[in-house]
C-alpha cells in the first residue's frame, strides 16, 4: 500500500502540480486594506479609491504647502484692505479684517483635517478596545457597556456636543474630549457587532482550538478582521467631526480665532451671503470636497474588500 | 407726544399688525428691575413717565407731567400732572399712582434704584400734584424721573400681586398687553382710550425672536416682518441692495470700550494702559467693524450726551507714542494677557482679532479666550479678567449715570468693573450732581472727561448709530439716541 | 421521503407532448466583464432538453452549469451577458425578442428552481401568497381561484396541511419543506420544463430524497421536463436518462445516463466518476484529478481538459476537439474518445485494488 | 463495538479499531440558551433551550476511525466541539487518556486534541499568512526551537501536500481544497493524538474531496492518528471510517463497525438514511419502512 | 397581541436607559461654569437677591439632593421652573413640541420622497451612469454644512422663486405646512446621502438574492418584483439605519430651527443653554432623549412587523 513518508513530498496524487494562483512579490502589503482580492500586495486600485485619494493627496497638499502656494501670511491683518473683492493679488479676495481667503482656506486645511482626524482617534480607539471586549466576553461587562451605550445614543450627539462644549469652555481640546465623549459609541456598536459575527467563524474557534491565549487571539486574529467596518465608519466620522466643528463655529464655539478654520470662516462670512457669497461658499465647497474625499476613500476601501 | 416725526409721511393707512424681529427675547416686564433693552423697549411702549427725553437725547419734556417748580433751597420740586390720562384698565391716573409708583421703584434692590438715590419722599398733596422732596440739591432729577422705571402704574397694581401684575401689565401707554410666548414673542394691542386721542395708528406691535441675523434680513425682504431691530452692520450693505427695504441709522449714545481691570497687573500702569490706548486703529476699527458707519471716540461721554466735550484731547492712533509709553512702563519689554471675548459676537471676534496684532508690535503676546456671552458677562462683573470689551449706551438724558457708574469706585459698579480710582475726578463728579448751572456742570464734566482721557482707564473705541432696516411700507418710525422708540406715530402703508 | 397526497390531477396547461424539445440552446456564449477582463464562462454550449425527459448536467465547479442555467432563463446575474448562440424556447428563438416579451415567452414554458431553498424564498411574505402571485398576477386568476390553486399545488408537492401552511413564512418550514415550496412555486405557471440549479445540495440525503421524489414524479405523471443541474453523479444516475458533462464551459460528453456512467469516453468523466466514493464498496484510495480547472479569464487554444488530462497526446493541446459521436446520442469531445482501452493506466488504478478495512 | 458507555476512566477496550481508548465522551449533554430579550434575561424568565447534544457517549481508540453521520442539525457539529473541549459542556465529561480535557490547565494536554473545521473559507484568519499562522501556534507552544520554526513550517505545506512558496500567502488566494489542507496543516501541528475533522470535505467538489479524503487516510497511516470523522456523507464516511456511529436528535441511536452498521443497520433511521444514499447506475433502492413518515 | 405585549415590554426596558440620561443631563449641565441667578439677574444685582433667587430655584443645596428632587418632580410630571422666563417648563415644552415635531415629520417625509425612488433608481441601474450620478451627489451633501444648506435654499426657493415662506412657523396648519417644507428639506438632504446609500446596498443584496431570481423566474413584471420583492425586505435593514440617524435628525433641529427661525424645541434649548437656565435644558434634553427612544421604539416594531423573522420575544 502507498505509505508516502511522513515530511517528504506530495501525499497522493494531490492537486498541487500548478495549482496557485499567479502570485506578486512575496511580501504582502502591511496595509491590509490596500491589498487587492487575490492578495497578491500590488496596489491595483480601484477608480473610486485612486479619486478619492488623490483627492485627499490634494487637500492635504493644499494644508501642507500653503506658505509655498500662497505669499500671504493667514492672520495677518490689513484693516486697509478689508473686504477685497476677488483679485489683485487676492485669488478669493479678503475678509473682514484684510486677510487673504485663500490663504486661509490653504491654513484651515491644516487645522480642520487635524482636528477632524484627531477628534475621531481617540473614540476609534476606545470604543474599538470596549466593542472587542463586550463581543467577545459579553456577559456583565457587555450588559452595562451596552447599556450605557443605549443612553449616549439616546441623545441627539449633536446637543451632547454642545453642551459639553459649553461646559467645558471654547477650544480644541473642549471639542476633543465633547466628541470622544459623544463618539465612541458608535465604533463600540460596531465593532461589538462585528466581533459577535467574527468569534463564531471557525478561524477564531482554530485559534481557540491551537490553544493560544485569549489576549492574542483578541489582538491578532479578531482586530485585524474587525477593523475594517470602524476604519470605513471613521472616514465618514471625520466628515461628521469636521461638519460638528463647522457648526460648532456657526454657533461661535469652534476653534479659536484667530486660528483659520473652515467653520470659522463659514461662520464670519454668514453677514456676507448675499453679497460677498464666496467667503461662506467657498469654505463650504472645502468641507464638501473632504467629505466626498472620505466618502469616496472609505467606499474604494469596501469595494476593495469585496464587502459591499 | 409731539415730536417731530422725521420719516416722510404720516399718511399711511391706520391699522395693522407691525412685526418687529429681534436676536433675543424680553427677559421680563418689570420696569423697576429689568436692564435688558429687548425688555425695555417693549415695555415703553405701555408704561409712560412724568418725563420723557427728547428726539436728540439731550434734554427732556413732560409726558405725564403738565408742568413743575423747583423750589429756592432746591430741595422741594412740584408737578402738576396732565389731566385726563387712564389706565389701560379704564382706571384714571392720579397722584397716587404716581406716589405708589416711585416708591416702588426706590424700594427696589439691585435694581434702577439707585437713579432715585437722592429722592427722600414722594407725597400726593392732591389728585394732580405730586410734590418731591431729595436729600440733597439734585440737578439730575428731571432725567431721573423720564426713566421707565420711574413709569406711572396704577396704585396697587390695580389689585394684583407684583408677580402677576408683570405677568399682564397695565400702564397709560399706547399700546396694552396682549400675550407672550416666552423665548418667541410678544404681542401688544392698541390702546384704544389713549390719551392721546388719534394714536396709535397700528392695531398690534408683535416682537419675534429670530435669533439668525440672515434670518431677520430675509424676513424683511420676504415680508414675514417690518422691522429689524439693529442689524449688525456687516449686514447693511446687503440690505441697501434689496428693494422695499429701508436702512436707516439713528444717532445714538453708544460707545464702545476695551476694559482693562486694574486690579491685573501691569494695567495698574498708567504707561501700559496709555500704551494699548494709543495702539488701537480707532479709524481702521470704524472702517472694518463698523463699515465706516460710526467715529472714532474721544471721551468715555458720547456726542449725543449733554456736557459732552467734543474738545476733550483724546488719545488716538499712534504707533510711535504707543511705543514710548511702553518704554516708560514697568513692562518694557511687554508682557503676556489674556483678553475675554463673547463668542458668537462677531465684532467682538473681531476687535479681539484687530487687538491682537496691533499689540503683538508693542510686545504684548494677547490670547484670546472665548466664553459665551453670560459668561463673559459674569466674569466682567466678577473682575475675573484682564482686558475685555464693552459698551455703553445712555438710559437718561444726563451725563450723570454714566458717569458715577464709569468713575465711582464705590457706587457699586467698581469704575465699570475697572477699579479706577481717580479721587479729583470722583469730587468732580460729586460736586457736578449738585450744580444746577449749566455752565458749571459743564466745568465739570470736561475735567473729568478730560482727567479720565489721560489716565486711560478704559480705551475708548468709538461712537456708532443705532441701526435699523424696515420695510418701506413702515413710516413714522424713530429711534431715540437713547435707543428707546415710539410706536405711537408709525404708520404701516400697504 | 414522501407519499404524494392525491390533488386532482392536473393536465399541465402548455406542457408539450413528451419527446418535443422545450428548451434548446444552439452554440450559447456567456461572458462577463470584470475589471481584470472578460471572463468567457460559457463556451459555445449546445443542448436540448424534452417534455417528459430527466437531463443532468454535471461537471466540476465553476464550469458554467449554473450560468448555462440562467442563460436558457433569460436571468443571467449583472454583468453577465449572451455574447453568441440562440436560445430557442417551445420553438421560438427568444434571443431577438423585447425583453419583456421574452420574460412571458421563457417563463410561461419553463421554469426554475435553486441551491437553497431558504434564500431562494422571498422571507417577508407568506408562502402561500408565493405560490399564488403567480395565478394571480399573471394567470390573471381571482384572488379565491388563485388561493385553491395554492393549496392544490402545495398538497402536489406533498405538503401535508396545506391549508394550515399557507399561512406559514419560510423561516417556519424545515428545509425539504422549503425546497418543495419552490417546487410548488415553479408549478404554478404550469411549465414545460422545470430547470433545478443543485436542488438538493444543501439538503441531507433523507430529505433529498424526498424531494427527487417529487419532481421523478411529476416527469412521471405530468410530463414535465427537467433538466438537473448537480455535481453528485449518484443523484443524476437515480434520477436522470440523459447526461451532459461540462468542464471549463463546455459540453465535453453527452448521451445517455447509463452509457456515460458505465462506459465514459472522455478522460474527464472518467476521473470525475472514479473520484466518487460508493457507499458500497469502499476503495483503498479514490482517484483525484490533479490540477486546476482552467481560468477561465483567458483563450484555452485545445483541450480545456488536456493539462490534467492523464491520456493527453500533443493534439489535444494546439486543437480543440469537437464534440464527436460516437454511437447514437452518444458524443464527446475527446480526440482519444474511440480508444479509452488505451488511455494510460492512471493513479486511479489502485482504485480497484481491494476493499479498505 | 459497544455503544456502552466506557466503565471508568483509564479503562482499556479493545475494539474493532484495536488499541487503547484515547478519547472518550460520557454522558455529554450541551444545551444552549436561546437569544432572549435583555428584559427577559432581567426577570429571570427562562430562554429557549435548544438541546443540541442530549446525552451521548462515545469512545475512541487509538489509531481508530469514528464516522459520526446524522442528518443536517442533530448536534453532530456540538458534539464534535466539545469532543475538542471548545464548549463548556453543560453536563458530563469529555477525557484524554483517561484525564478531563475540558478546563485542563496544561496546555500541552489540550493540544494533543485537534480540529479540522467544515468550512475551508471560514476557518482561515483571512489577514494571516499561511506561515504566519503555522508560525504563531509552533512558537507559542514552544514545539521546535525558535530557530527551526520556519523549517517546520515547509516540513508541514509539505507534509499537506502544498507548494513551499505558500508560506507567504493570505489564504484568499488558495481554492477550497487547499484551504482545507492548510486546516489541517495547522491542527498537524501541534503534534496531536486526535484528530476531530467536522465534515471537512462537504463544501468541496467531489474530485476535491478525494484528495483530501486520501490525504487524510495516508495522515492516520502514517501518523498513527485517532479520528472522529464527522458527515452526512454516508459513501464518504464509509470510505474513511472503522466504526460508525449514527446520531439522530442529540443522541446516538446506533454504533458499530462500519460494514456491520451498512450492511446489517438496526435502527429504524439508520435504514432510512441508507435507504436516501443516492448510488451511481444502482436501481433506486426500495423505500425504506418509515417511508412517508412527515418530515418535521 | 403579541405587537402590545412586546411594545409593553420595550417601554419598561427603557426605563433604566432613561434614568440613565437624567443623570447625564443633570450633572451635566451643571458642568457648565456661571451662575444663572446672576446671568438673570443683570448687571447690578445685589448678593442677597442672587441668594434669594438660589433659594428660590434649590440652587443652595447639594447637588445630589438637588438630583433628588429633580426626579422626584419628574416622576410626577413636574419639569420644573425656567429660570429665564418664569414658567412650568413643561408649558414651555408643550409650546414649542409642535414645530419641532413638524419639523421632524416633514424632514422624515422628505427624505423618503427622495431616497426611496433615487435608492431603486439606482439598484436597479446598478453601475450605469444613473447610479454613479444617484450614489455622487449625495455624498456632495454629507459635506455641507446644515445651516450653509438652509441658508441656501432660502435665497433659492424663498426669495427667488418665491415658493415658500423664508422663515417662520405661521399660524394655521396650512402655514406651517408650507413654512416646514424648506426647513424639513434642510435637514432631509443630510439624511438622504445616507439613507439613499443604505437603501441602495440593501437593494442590490435584494435584488442578487434568489428569492428576487425566483420572482423574475415566475416572469413577474418588473414593477411587481420591485414593490413586492424588493422593497420591503430592502426596508428591512434601511429602517434601522433611519432609526439610528434619528438622533442626527433631532440633533440637526437646533441649528435647523435657528436658521428658519422655528418657535421649536432646538431653538429654545439653544437659548436655555446660553442663559443656564437648566431646567428648560434638563427638559428639552429630556423629551429629546425620549424622543429617540421613542422612534427606535417605533423602527424596532417597524423591523418586526415587516420581517416576520423577528421574534418579539
Ligand atoms: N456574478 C459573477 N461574477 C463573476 N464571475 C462569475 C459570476 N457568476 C459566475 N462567475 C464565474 O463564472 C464561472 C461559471 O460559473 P457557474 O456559476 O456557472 O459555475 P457552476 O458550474 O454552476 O459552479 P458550481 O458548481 O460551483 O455552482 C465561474 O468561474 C464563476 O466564477
Ligand atoms: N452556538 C449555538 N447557539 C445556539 N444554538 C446552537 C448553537 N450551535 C448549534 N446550535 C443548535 O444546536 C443544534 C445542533 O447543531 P449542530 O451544528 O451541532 O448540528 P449539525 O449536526 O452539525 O448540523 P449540520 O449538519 O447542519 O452541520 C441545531 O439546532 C443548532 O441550531
Ligand atoms: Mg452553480
Ligand atoms: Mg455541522
Ligand atoms: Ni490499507
Amino acid at each position: 500500500m502507498s505509505a508516502a513518508p511522513l515530511t517528504a513530498g506530495p501525499v497522493g496524487p494531490g492537486e498541487p502540480t500548478q495549482p496557485l494562483q499567479p502570485l506578486g512579490p512575496t511580501q504582502p502589503s502591511r496595509l491590509p486594506w490596500l491589498r487587492n482580492r487575490t492578495g497578491d500586495g500590488v496596489l491595483r486600485l480601484n477608480p473610486t479609491l485612486v479619486i478619492g485619494l488623490s483627492l485627499l493627496v490634494v487637500i492635504i497638499l493644499a494644508g501642507v504647502l500653503a506658505p509655498v502656494l500662497s505669499p500671504w501670511d493667514p492672520i495677518k491683518q490689513d484693516l486697509t484692505a478689508s473686504l477685497q473683492p476677488p483679485g489683485n493679488g487676492h485669488l478669493l479676495g479678503t475678509d473682514q479684517l484684510g486677510r487673504d481667503v485663500f490663504t486661509r482656506l490653504l491654513y484651515a486645511a491644516r487645522v480642520d483635517l487635524r482636528v477632524g482626524a484627531l477628534a475621531v482617534l481617540f473614540p476609534f480607539i476606545i470604543g474599538t478596545t470596549l466593542g472587542l471586549l463586550a463581543g467577545w466576553f459579553g456577559g456583565w461587562f457587555d450588559l452595562v457597556l451596552m447599556r450605557v451605550v443605549d443612553m449616549v445614543v439616546a441623545f441627539p450627539s449633536f446637543v451632547l456636543i454642545i453642551a459639553l462644549v459649553f461646559a467645558l469652555g471654547q477650544g480644541t481640546a473642549s471639542i476633543y474630549i465633547a466628541i470622544t465623549l459623544v463618539g465612541w459609541v458608535a465604533y463600540a456598536r460596531i465593532v461589538r457587532g462585528e466581533v459577535l459575527v467574527a468569534r463564531e467563524q471557525e478561524y477564531a474557534l482554530a485559534a481557540r482550538a491551537s490553544g493560544l491565549p485569549t489576549w492574542r487571539i483578541l489582538l491578532r486574529h479578531l482586530l485585524p478582521n474587525v477593523l475594517l467596518q470602524a476604519f470605513v465608519f471613521a472616514m465618514s466620522d471625520v466628515v461628521l467631526s469636521i461638519l460638528a466643528i463647522v457648526t460648532l463655529g456657526y454657533l461661535g464655539l469652534g476653534v479659536p480665532p484667530p486660528t483659520p478654520d473652515w467653520g470659522s470662516m463659514i461662520s464670519e462670512g454668514q453677514n456676507f451671503v448675499f453679497t460677498k457669497w464666496y467667503l461662506t461658499a467657498v469654505p463650504g465647497l472645502a468641507v464638501v470636497v473632504t467629505g466626498l474625499a472620505l466618502a469616496l476613500v472609505a467606499d474604494g476601501v469596501v469595494q476593495r474588500s469585496g464587502r459591499r | 407726544d409731539n415730536g417731530s416725526t422725521p420719516s416722510t409721511s404720516t399718511s399711511g393707512a391706520a391699522g395693522g399688525d407691525l412685526v418687529i424681529v429681534r436676536p433675543q427675547d424680553s427677559v421680563s416686564m418689570d420696569n423697576t428691575m429689568v436692564f435688558s433693552n429687548s425688555s425695555i423697549w417693549v415695555f415703553q411702549q405701555m408704561f409712560e413717565s412724568l418725563y420723557e427725553v427728547t428726539p436728540d437725547g439731550k434734554d427732556v419734556k413732560p409726558l405725564l407731567a403738565e408742568s413743575h417748580t423747583l423750589s429756592d433751597d432746591k430741595l422741594t420740586w412740584t408737578f402738576k400732572l396732565k389731566q385726563g390720562v387712564k389706565f389701560s384698565n379704564g382706571q384714571p391716573m392720579t397722584s397716587a399712582d404716581v406716589k405708589f409708583s416711585l416708591d416702588k421703584a426706590r424700594a427696589t434692590k439691585g435694581g434702577w434704584e439707585f437713579l432715585d438715590v437722592a429722592i427722600k419722599s414722594v407725597e400726593a398733596p392732591d389728585d394732580a400734584t405730586v410734590v418731591i422732596k431729595t436729600k440733597y440739591p439734585w440737578s439730575p432729577l428731571l432725567a431721573d424721573l423720564a426713566n421707565f422705571n420711574n413709569a406711572v402704574l396704577p396704585k396697587d397694581y390695580a389689585g394684583k400681586s407684583h408677580d402677576d401684575f408683570y405677568k399682564a401689565p397695565i400702564g397709560t401707554g399706547p399700546f396694552v398687553w396682549d400675550h407672550w410666548n416666552k423665548g418667541t414673542e410678544i404681542q401688544l394691542k392698541k390702546n384704544p382710550t389713549y390719551w392721546d386721542a388719534g394714536k396709535p395708528a397700528l392695531d398690534s406691535v408683535t416682537w419675534k425672536v429670530v435669533p439668525d441675523d440672515n434670518s431677520r434680513n430675509v424676513q424683511i425682504q420676504g415680508g414675514q416682518a417690518q422691522i429689524n431691530e439693529n442689524p449688525p452692520f456687516s449686514t447693511l450693505e446687503q440690505l441697501k441692495g434689496q428693494p422695499n427695504v429701508k436702512v436707516d441709522l439713528f444717532p445714538s449714545t453708544k460707545t464702545d470700550y476695551i476694559m482693562m481691570n486694574q486690579n491685573e497687573k501691569p494695567y495698574d500702569d498708567v504707561h501700559v494702559r496709555r500704551a494699548i490706548s494709543y495702539a488701537i486703529d480707532r479709524e481702521a476699527l470704524v472702517k472694518t467693524l463698523l463699515f465706516g458707519n460710526g467715529t472714532p471716540a474721544n471721551s468715555f461721554l458720547m456726542p449725543n450726551v449733554p456736557f459732552y466735550d467734543a474738545a476733550t484731547p483724546g488719545i488716538t492712533y499712534d504707533m510711535a507714542k504707543a511705543k514710548e509709553e511702553m518704554a516708560q512702563s514697568s513692562v518694557p519689554n511687554g508682557f503676556s494677557t489674556t483678553f475675554l471675548a463673547s463668542s458668537g459676537d462677531s465684532t467682538d471676534q473681531a476687535l479681539a482679532q484687530v487687538l491682537q496684532s496691533s499689540l503683538k508690535e508693542l510686545g504684548i503676546d494677547m490670547k484670546i479666550q472665548n466664553v459665551d456671552p453670560s459668561a463673559a458677562h459674569d466674569l466682567q462683573q466678577e473682575q475675573k479678567y484682564q482686558i475685555s470689551h464693552s459698551y455703553w449706551t445712555m438710559d437718561i438724558a444726563d451725563p450723570d449715570e454714566l458717569v458715577t457708574f464709569a468713575v465711582d469706585p464705590d457706587a457699586g459698579s467698581h469704575s465699570f468693573y475697572t477699579s479706577y480710582d481717580n479721587p479729583t475726578v470722583i469730587a468732580d463728579t460729586k460736586k457736578a450732581q449738585q450744580t444746577f448751572d449749566t455752565a458749571g456742570r459743564q466745568e465739570l464734566y470736561s475735567a473729568i472727561q478730560k482727567q479720565a482721557a489721560e489716565d486711560a482707564f478704559m480705551g475708548f473705541l468709538y461712537y456708532s448709530p443705532f441701526s435699523y432696516a424696515y420695510s418701506t411700507k413702515v413710516s413714522g418710525f424713530q429711534v431715540y439716541p437713547t435707543g428707546n422708540y415710539h410706536l405711537e406715530d408709525v404708520t404701516l402703508g400697504s | 421521503m414522501s407519499t404524494l397526497v392525491d390533488g386532482p390531477v392536473r393536465e399541465p396547461r402548455s406542457a408539450p407532448a413528451v419527446g418535443t424539445p422545450v428548451l434548446e440552446l444552439h452554440d450559447v456564449d456567456v461572458e462577463i466583464p470584470l475589471p481584470s477582463g472578460r471572463l468567457h464562462a460559457v463556451r459555445g454550449v449546445s443542448l436540448t432538453a424534452y417534455a417528459g425527459q430527466a437531463l443532468g448536467l454535471v461537471g466540476e465547479s465553476g464550469s458554467g452549469k449554473s450560468l448555462t442555467l440562467r442563460a436558457a432563463m433569460d436571468l443571467l446575474p449583472s454583468p453577465a451577458v449572451i455574447t453568441g448562440g440562440s436560445v430557442v424556447v417551445a420553438g421560438t428563438d427568444v434571443t431577438g425578442m423585447r425583453p419583456a416579451q421574452r420574460r412571458e415567452h421563457i417563463s410561461s414554458t419553463m421554469a426554475m428552481i435553486f441551491q437553497d431553498a431558504l434564500t431562494a424564498l422571498n422571507p417577508t411574505m407568506r408562502i402561500g401568497d408565493q405560490v399564488a402571485e403567480v395565478p394571480r398576477q399573471r394567470l390573471g386568476m381571482s384572488r379565491t381561484e388563485a388561493r385553491a390553486r395554492a393549496l392544490d399545488l402545495l398538497a402536489q408537492v406533498g405538503i401535508r396541511d396545506p391549508e394550515q401552511r399557507y399561512r406559514a413564512f419560510p423561516h417556519e418550514l424545515s428545509g425539504g419543506m422549503r425546497q418543495r415550496v419552490c417546487i410548488a412555486i415553479a408549478l404554478s405557471a404550469e411549465p414545460g420544463l422545470i430547470l433545478a440549479d443543485e436542488p438538493t445540495t444543501a439538503l441531507d440525503v433523507t430529505i433529498q430524497k424526498q424531494v427527487l421524489d417529487v419532481l421523478g414524479r411529476l416527469r412521471r405523471d405530468d410530463g414535465v421536463g427537467l433538466v438537473l443541474v448537480t455535481h453528485d453523479l449518484a443523484v443524476v444516475s437515480s434520477t436522470c436518462s440523459e447526461l451532459d458533462v461540462m468542464y471549463g464551459g463546455r459540453v465535453v460528453e453527452e448521451g445517455a445516463t447509463e452509457v456515460l456512467l458505465s462506459a465514459p469516453r472522455h478522460p474527464y468523466t472518467a476521473a470525475l466518476l472514479r473520484s466518487v466514493p460508493d457507499p458500497d464498496a469502499p476503495v483503498h484510495r479514490l482517484l483525484t484529478i490533479p490540477g486546476a480547472p482552467p481560468d477561465l479569464l483567458q483563450p484555452i487554444g485545445g483541450c480545456a481538459f488536456a493539462p490534467r488530462c492523464p491520456a493527453v497526446v500533443d493534439r489535444c493541446r494546439t486543437e480543440r476537439p469537437p464534440l464527436m459521436p460516437l454511437s447514437a446520442g452518444h458524443t464527446s469531445a475527446c480526440w482519444r474518445a474511440h480508444e479509452p482501452q488505451e488511455w494510460p493506466g492512471q493513479v486511479g488504478e489502485a482504485a480497484v485494488e481491494g476493499v479498505h478495512g | 463495538m459497544s455503544a456502552s458507555p466506557s466503565t471508568g476512566s483509564g479503562s482499556v477496550e479493545t475494539g474493532a479499531g484495536g488499541g487503547e481508548e484515547v478519547l472518550a465522551v460520557e454522558g455529554l449533554v450541551q444545551h444552549f440558551r436561546g437569544r432572549g430579550s435583555a428584559w427577559g434575561r432581567l426577570r429571570g424568565r427562562p430562554p429557549k433551550v435548544v438541546k443540541a447534544v442530549d446525552g451521548v457517549d462515545l469512545v475512541l481508540h487509538r489509531g481508530e476511525t469514528l464516522g459520526l453521520v446524522g442528518e443536517s442539525g442533530c448536534g453532530k457539529s456540538t458534539l464534535s466541539r466539545c469532543a475538542a473541549g471548545l464548549y463548556t459542556p453543560t453536563s458530563g465529561v469529555v477525557r484524554y487518556a483517561g484525564q478531563p480535557l475540558h478546563g485542563a490547565p496544561d496546555r500541552a494536554q489540550r493540544r494533543l486534541v485537534q480540529m479540522v473545521f467544515q468550512d475551508p473559507y471560514s476557518s482561515l484568519n483571512p489577514r494571516m499568512t499561511v506561515g504566519q499562522t503555522l508560525s504563531e501556534i509552533l512558537t507559542y507552544h514552544r514545539l521546535v526551537p525558535r530557530a527551526q520554526v520556519r523549517t517546520r513550517v515547509g516540513e508541514l505545506i509539505d507534509l499537506v501536500g502544498l507548494p513551499t512558496r505558500a508560506v507567504d500567502q493570505l489564504p484568499r488566494s488558495f481554492s477550497g481544497g487547499q484551504r482545507q489542507r492548510i486546516g489541517i496543516a495547522r491542527a498537524l501541528a501541534l503534534e496531536p493524538q486526535v484528530l476531530i475533522a467536522d465534515e471537512p470535505v462537504s463544501a468541496l467538489d467531489v474530485s476535491v474531496q478525494a484528495t483530501i479524503i486520501n490525504l487524510l487516510l495516508d495522515l492516520k497511516e502514517t501518523l498513527g492518528l485517532s479520528m472522529l470523522f464527522v458527515s452526512h456523507n454516508m459513501a464518504v464516511v464509509r470510505q474513511i471510517s472503522d466504526r460508525i456511529a449514527v446520531m439522530h436528535d442529540g443522541v446516538v441511536v446506533e454504533e458499530g463497525d462500519t460494514p456491520e452498521v451498512f450492511e446489517h443497520p438496526q435502527h429504524d433511521y439508520t435504514r432510512l438514511l441508507l435507504a436516501s444514499v443516492p448510488r451511481i447506475g444502482g436501481t433506486p433502492a426500495p423505500a425504506p419502512a418509515t417511508a412517508g413518515r412527515d418530515l418535521r | 397581541m403579541r405587537h402590545v405585549a412586546y411594545v409593553g415590554r420595550r417601554l419598561l426596558s427603557t426605563v433604566p436607559v432613561l434614568l440613565g440620561i437624567s443623570v447625564i443631563v443633570f450633572f451635566l449641565i451643571h458642568l457648565v461654569p456661571g451662575d444663572p441667578a446672576r446671568t438673570l439677574l443683570g448687571v447690578r444685582a445685589t448678593d442677597e437677591a442672587v441668594a434669594a433667587l438660589h433659594v428660590k430655584f434649590g440652587l443652595d443645596r447639594p447637588i445630589w439632593e438637588q438630583y433628588l428632587s429633580f426626579l422626584g418632580r419628574l416622576l410626577h410630571g413636574d419639569l420644573g421652573r425656567s429660570i429665564l422666563y418664569d414658567t412650568d417648563v413643561s408649558s414651555l415644552l408643550a409650546d414649542r413640541l409642535p414645530a419641532t415635531l413638524w419639523l421632524l415629520v416633514a424632514a422624515t417625509v422628505l427624505a423618503l420622497l427622495i431616497s426611496v425612488p433615487l435608492a431603486v433608481l439606482a439598484a436597479t441601474h446598478r453601475d450605469r451612469i444613473a447610479d454613479q450620478v444617484v450614489r455622487a451627489v449625495p455624498l456632495v451633501g454629507l459635506g455641507m454644512p446644515t445651516f450653509w444648506v438652509g441658508i441656501m435654499l432660502v435665497l433659492l426657493l424663498a426669495l427667488k422663486v418665491h415658493a415658500f415662506p423664508v422663515s417662520g412657523f405661521g399660524k394655521t396648519p396650512v402655514q406651517h405646512l408650507s413654512s416646514i417644507v424648506l426647513p424639513g428639506l434642510t435637514i432631509a438632504l443630510a439624511l438622504t446621502p445616507i439613507l439613499i446609500r443604505s437603501l441602495r446596498t440593501s437593494m442590490i443584496g435584494v435584488l442578487d438574492s434568489d428569492y428576487v431570481v425566483t420572482a423574475r423566474a415566475k416572469g413577474l413584471s418588473h414593477r411587481r418584483v420591485i414593490t413586492a420583492h424588493t422593497l420591503r425586505n430592502a426596508a428591512v435593514s434601511s429602517i434601522t439605519v433611519l432609526g439610528v440617524n434619528i438622533a442626527y435628525l433631532v440633533g440637526s433641529t437646533l441649528v435647523v430651527e435657528r436658521v428658519f427661525a422655528l418657535p421649536g424645541m432646538g431653538t429654545m434649548m439653544l437659548d436655555a443653554i446660553f442663559n443656564r437656565d437648566f431646567p428648560v435644558v434638563q427638559g428639552v434634553t429630556l423629551v429629546f432623549a425620549l424622543m429617540v427612544v421613542a422612534v427606535n421604539l417605533l423602527t424596532d416594531l417597524a423591523h418586526a412587523a415587516l420581517d416576520p423573522r423577528i421574534e418579539l420575544a
